[in-house]
């Protein structure tokens, strides 16, 4: 029985957060994966039982940084539920802006992630210059460039003003033609579709019983969305396609995202031309009344679910929060397990892995059990990532 | 008659008095039954109903027991509740009929020390590797400052 | 030999165009590189060492020659310390084979393009054991990495430097050179040639899209990951050292070495200077090269140079050979 | 350990060349286009810092009237109450502040306001605090 | 003489490694902006390295999981001198919003020694650099 320890953690800049994966491997073949998420685990649950409504709007916003405005927007809509008051269109319109806006930050961010991730510096440099448009305009709307606090228990923090809505429209134009020519480099580029085509398989039943949520399981041609499906802000509104693709695999996750880039722009813009007038929020008392409340959001990674239970005191007894990522982890173990025609090298587990986008990553340890030969060691991704250099097909 | 209410004219249809307890809000539907009719009402669901999809598991500690909630759903959320005995809390795992199951339940084994009977995986999750087994988070017994001998004192 | 002569050998050794030169020209083309980079990435690059970050690579040097030096547990010590000793001088070595200022370089003697081509691969054995050395699963996978390359590239690097040999009938490089008086060998029938000598001098560099022995994102540094401080600077030194090697080696084969129109009576600075002029263009395309591609793999890198680094060198040589 | 070398060679590597074309010209294109750079300490006025930007906090003694509603909407316990000489008043700590803007949006007298003031550095943590 | 120009180039070369100790991934995607053409630390002479030994600054994003702790000292203990650790982010100084979780440490300053507190949630790119720019300051100022 020998284990190896990694003497430095792979700290490399992109891709961050800590998961420990647990690969059985028959060979080269993997047949078994578990996961062991406790190197990001801060206790977000009991700490919110210690804070106010109010005060837990902060911490839910810093659950993950890059899909933040989801988490705050599932929040806050969360703890309205509780009041029984109406919440003003403008600021469910206003919601919705920021909401698709850092959707769009969130997947350039990772198609610059995935291109540095292969060595292309150069168009993760293009892509990252690009998003500082959007950081800009997220940053004139809500005052930070990541970490939006926009949406607030009751509407909405600041609203558009005409000037700045004018300049968001401007932004949406570079953005659209910059996506368009980013689009067209991933999708025509042979090297991305070699290295992705029927890699990661991930069949539509497997992905209804994983229950996967996001582009995951729309790339594998089931249409679930939640803003189609169980529509929360402005969403029963504001017109859009739910972008699917059946191809199952890592590149049809690729097109999913990269088609959704533009599905954002037009509903931003949709939503600026049809913007209601009125106010943008309205004050509640500290004290929601006693209940509980269930809200679904559709985060950049997918579906996100927020629950509380509410005994009438201005903390919740309960808050629970389950984030994509987690409900992809049963996706991602289909996926990497061997079956059938669709044999999982070790090769591949970075590649499908990055391809759940996920935000525990990059410190994440990998450990191998070799059931026949009875022994463990443990690798870091980027070992692995290196060993799919000289085995990949 | 709205959707919500004939879904759960259809549920009581089957289940009659077993469904203890019920409440409607848009697209939402929380169901209460008894531990052992737990199983039997989402296999109902899932096979019957067509929810495939489970969004998560909640478990909260209640005064009169810990409570397993799992909400199933695609496009309406229908949550089912039940209410487990604190000192010993034991239900069965879903993990057969839903395999996503599995990562939810090892969670609240963690966080609450619910034992699921049946469960493919029971080990840890998402507590550190050196984290006494017998401490769970999310109980109320447990206390914020019951991190004191685990945190270092000094720092700010 | 007198006194004299002697001294002035010595003084043109270590200044130059001997030690002091290449030292300089070394830093001075990493910056270079970098600042290009940058610059093609829309960024600006080093800008506050000296003017426009001019001295970069100098502070990191003197930074990394006066930082703590750890030999860790468990790696062979002897290795660890002679593979960059070795690394320098062998580069070192090589770089005083090339014209600089004159048609010859300082080494000069008959067969010496062999004796360059042989540096090169002693040079990339050298990066094998000293990522053998250090005895980290990185280390031993970049090193590993670097043989395979070698693997791909040598042979058309090799053919290509035949060509162009074949085409001077010698080779020694100071007459390679001085039959490129009337027309430079790049426009001349050696075109192909250029280009297979470039994309392998990106490889033998280990430069994006060949960086596989030290990809920072797989392996966090790849051989060199365990060296610190002076032998990190070693290493690092001869690097730009080779890069100055091969792109004064590029600029001699294919397009005239230090040629160019001259005022007698101030050859050797006019040579210098033409010198210096033509390699920084071959690193000015060494550098696009390197913008413009992503990593490959290393099966990809193995099938390309099969596949079409090596029929093009092929292709060249049988050009060549007719022609003749 | 053992390390397997195995090769397939018939991974081809065919990158269209109009793909390659077109990345090319991008480069070239930012050869000749201004620096996307802002030379930030240089050129502190042209960095993008909007109207409402959350940053460092400023406080006006003169309008607090004590009411302790900040402190209670505060996420990271940054705010403590201490009582000086005009009564009950808010001294912050910027090492736990998390620029949420809670306190400054609760305010019911303005006394608060998040600046647009974005550096916030220290070489102690104790001098991080705003009084 | 020799003493100038090797404060001159260790103020000149500062070489950052990054470790992200449970952050929300917020800092840690400001701090890789700050590479990008917008901001670009290269200016400085600042490259990102992989391997710790190979670094001079070692910027620390996230309050210590007690998980990850360990790992930090490890790491720590493997930089060569002279180094330097930089706290970026509330959360990294203070623990910041996840203060009085159960499962973290108050700062990574209660682990090992900081050199400078960067302070944001999330650090503005710019504040990074300013922070860093001052470090290399007293870098030079203290030599
Ligand atoms: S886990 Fe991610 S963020 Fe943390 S050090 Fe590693 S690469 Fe960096
Ligand atoms: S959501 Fe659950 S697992 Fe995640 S940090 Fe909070 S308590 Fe831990
Ligand atoms: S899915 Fe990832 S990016 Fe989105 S909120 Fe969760 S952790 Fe953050
Ligand atoms: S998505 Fe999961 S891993 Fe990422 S921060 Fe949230 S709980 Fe942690
Ligand atoms: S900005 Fe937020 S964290 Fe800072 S003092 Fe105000 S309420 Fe507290
Ligand atoms: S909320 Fe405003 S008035 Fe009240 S204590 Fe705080 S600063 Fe003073
Ligand atoms: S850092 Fe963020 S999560 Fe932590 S206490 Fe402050 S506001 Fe809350
Ligand atoms: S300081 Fe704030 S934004 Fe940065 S990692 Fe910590 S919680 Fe996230």
């Amino acid at each position: 029985m020998a284990t190896f320890d990694i003497p430095i953690g792979p700290q490399h800049p992109a891709l961050p957060e800590p998961l420990l994966l647990k690969l059985e491997v028959e060979g080269e073949t993997v047949v078994g994966v578990d996961f062991d998420v406790s190197y990001m685990h801060r206790g977000i649950e009991k700490l919110l039982e210690t804070k106010t409504y109010f005060q837990g709007l902060p911490l839910v916003e810093r659950i993950c940084g890059i899909c933040n405005a989801a988490h705050g927007l599932c929040y806050t809509l969360n703890v309205e539920k509780l009041y029984d008051k109406e919440i003003p269109p403008r600021a469910q319109y206003l919601r919705l802006i920021v909401e698709e806006l850092s959707r769009i930050h969130s997947h350039l961010l990772w198609l610059g992630v995935a291109a540095f991730e292969i060595g292309f510096n150069t168009m993760f440099m293009y892509t990252w210059r690009d998003r500082e448009y959007v950081m800009d305009m997220l940053e004139a709307i809500t005052g930070n460039r990541v970490t939006t606090e926009y949406s607030q228990i009751g509407g909405v923090r600041r609203d558009i003003s005409p000037e700045l809505a004018d300049k968001l429209l401007k932004t949406m134009n570079v953005v659209e033609e910059r996506t368009k020519y980013y689009i067209k480099v991933a999708l025509t580029e042979p090297t991305i579709a070699k290295r992705t085509q029927g890699v990661g398989y991930l069949s539509p039943e497997d992905a209804k019983s994983t229950c996967s949520v996001g582009p995951i399981i729309r790339a594998s041609g089931i249409k679930f969305d939640i803003r189609a499906d169980d529509p929360y802000a402005a969403h029963e509104e504001v017109p859009f396609n739910v972008i699917t693709y059946d191809s199952c695999d890592v590149f049809g996750r690729v097109v999913v995202r990269a088609q959704e880039l533009l599905e954002c722009v037009n509903m931003i813009r949709y939503a600026l031309k049809n913007l209601p007038s009125g106010p943008f929020r309205i004050k509640l008392p500290m004290k929601p009344n006693a209940g509980e409340a269930l809200t679904r959001v559709e985060a950049p990674r997918g579906e996100l679910l927020h629950y509380t239970l509410c005994e009438g005191t201005p903390k919740p007894y309960r808050y629970k929060v389950r984030t994509p990522t987690l409900a992809n982890l049963g996706a991602l173990r289909a996926m990497l397990t061997s079956k059938g025609r669709y044999v999982v090298n070790i090769g591949d587990v970075p590649i499908i892995y990055g391809s759940i986008d996920p935000c525990i990553c990059c410190t994440a340890r990998v450990q191998f059990i070799d059931i026949k030969k009875d022994k463990t060691w443990t690798w870091t991704l980027d070992e692995i990532r290196n060993r799919s250099r000289r085995m990949r097909v | 008659m709205s959707f919500e209410e004939s879904f759960l004219n259809e549920v009581k249809s089957v289940f009659g008095e077993k469904i203890i307890e019920s409440k409607l809000f848009k697209r939402r539907i929380f169901l209460k039954v008894n531990p052992e009719n737990y199983y039997k009402l989402i296999e109902f669901l899932v096979k019957e109903k067509g929810l495939y999809h489970l969004e998560t598991m909640t478990a909260t500690e209640l005064k009169e027991g810990i409570e397993i909630i799992a909400h199933l759903g695609v496009s309406t959320s229908v949550s089912v509740k039940t209410i487990l005995d604190k000192n010993s809390p034991k239900i069965v795992s879903l993990c057969n009929l839903i395999p996503g199951a599995e990562f939810y339940e090892r969670e609240i084994m963690d966080l609450l020390g619910v034992v699921f009977d049946g469960h493919p995986n029971p080990k840890r999750f998402v507590l550190p590797q050196d984290w006494p087994s017998d401490i769970h988070p999310l109980r109320k017994s447990f206390e914020t400052r019951h991190n004191q001998p685990l945190r270092n004192v000094g720092g700010e | 030999m007198s006194l004299e002569s002697f001294l002035f050998e010595a003084l043109k050794i270590i200044f130059f165009p001997g030690f002091v030169f290449i030292f300089i020209l070394a830093l001075f083309y990493e910056w270079f590189d970098r600042k290009f980079y940058a610059k093609l990435q829309n960024r600006v690059g080093p800008l506050y060492a000296g003017p426009l970050g001019i001295l970069q690579p100098l502070a990191d040097f003197i930074k990394l020659l006066s930082k703590e030096d750890i030999v860790p547990k468990g790696v062979d010590k002897v290795l660890f310390t002679a593979t960059p000793l070795f690394s320098l001088s062998l580069s070192i070595f090589a770089t005083l084979l090339l014209p600089i200022f004159s048609v010859k370089g300082l080494l000069s003697f008959e067969g010496d393009l062999v004796i360059a081509v042989v540096l090169l691969t002693f040079l990339c054995i050298i990066t094998f054991f000293a990522g053998v050395a250090s005895y980290n699963r990185f280390s031993i996978i970049g090193a590993e990495r670097s043989f395979l390359q070698l693997i791909g590239y040598e042979i058309p690097l090799m053919i290509s430097v035949i060509s162009v040999a074949l085409n001077a009938q010698s080779v020694t490089i100071s007459s390679i050179v001085s039959s490129q008086k009337g027309l430079w060998y790049i426009l001349g029938p050696n075109i192909l040639g250029f280009i297979v000598f470039i994309f392998a001098a990106q490889a033998e560099l280990e430069r994006i899209p060949f960086d596989l022995p030290e990809a920072e994102q797989e392996l966090i540094a790849g051989w060199n990951i365990d060296y610190t401080g002076r032998r990190l600077a070693m290493f690092r030194l001869a690097k730009n050292i080779e890069l100055v090697f091969l792109c004064g080696l590029a600029a001699a084969l294919f397009l005239g070495g230090p040629l160019g129109p001259v005022v007698s009576g101030y050859e050797p600075i006019l040579y210098t200077i033409y010198f210096i002029i033509k390699s920084i263009f071959v690193l000015a395309i060494l550098t696009i090269v390197r913008a413009l591609f992503a990593r490959l793999r290393i099966d990809q890198i193995v099938s390309l140079s099969w596949k079409y680094l090596l029929p093009l060198a092929i292709i060249q040589f049988l050009i060549v050979r007719l022609m003749i | 350990m053992e390390i397997s070398i195995t090769f397939s060679y018939n991974t081809v590597f065919d990158c269209e060349v109009d793909d390659i074309m077109s990345m090319l010209s991008e480069l070239l294109r930012n050869l000749f286009k201004k620096r996307a750079t802002v030379l930030y300490p240089e050129e502190r006025d042209k960095v993008h810092v909007p109207e409402g930007y959350r940053g460092k906090l400023e406080f006006y003694r003169e309008k607090c009237i004590g009411c302790t509603l900040c402190y209670q909407v505060c996420p990271s316990y940054t705010i403590e109450i201490v009582v000086d000489e005009k009564g009950k008043r808010p001294v912050f700590n910027l090492a736990r502040c998390t620029y949420c803007g809670q306190c400054e949006d609760i305010c019911p007298t303005k006394s608060i306001h998040l600046t647009k003031q974005f550096e916030v550095i220290s070489l102690d943590k104790k001098d991080l605090v705003v009084k | 003489m020799i003493l100038g120009l090797i404060s001159w180039a260790r103020k000149r070369s500062p070489w950052i490694a990054h470790f992200c100790t449970g952050s929300c991934n917020a800092c840690d995607i400001e701090i890789l902006a700050c590479l990008t053409p917008r901001y670009d630390i290269e200016r400085f002479g600042a490259i990102v390295r992989g391997s710790i030994r190979h670094a001079d600054i070692l910027l620390v994003t996230g309050p210590v999981t007690r998980q990850v702790r360990d790992r930090l000292l490890r790491i720590y203990e493997q930089m060569p001198e002279p180094k330097y650790v930089v706290a970026v982010g509330t959360c990294a100084i203070s623990g910041g919003v996840y203060r009085n979780s159960y499962n973290i440490y108050p700062g990574v300053d209660s682990v090992i020694p900081v050199t400078a507190y960067i302070s944001g949630c999330p650090v503005k790119p710019e504040n990074i650099i300013n922070g860093l720019s001052f470090l290399l300051k007293k870098i030079g100022e203290s030599e």
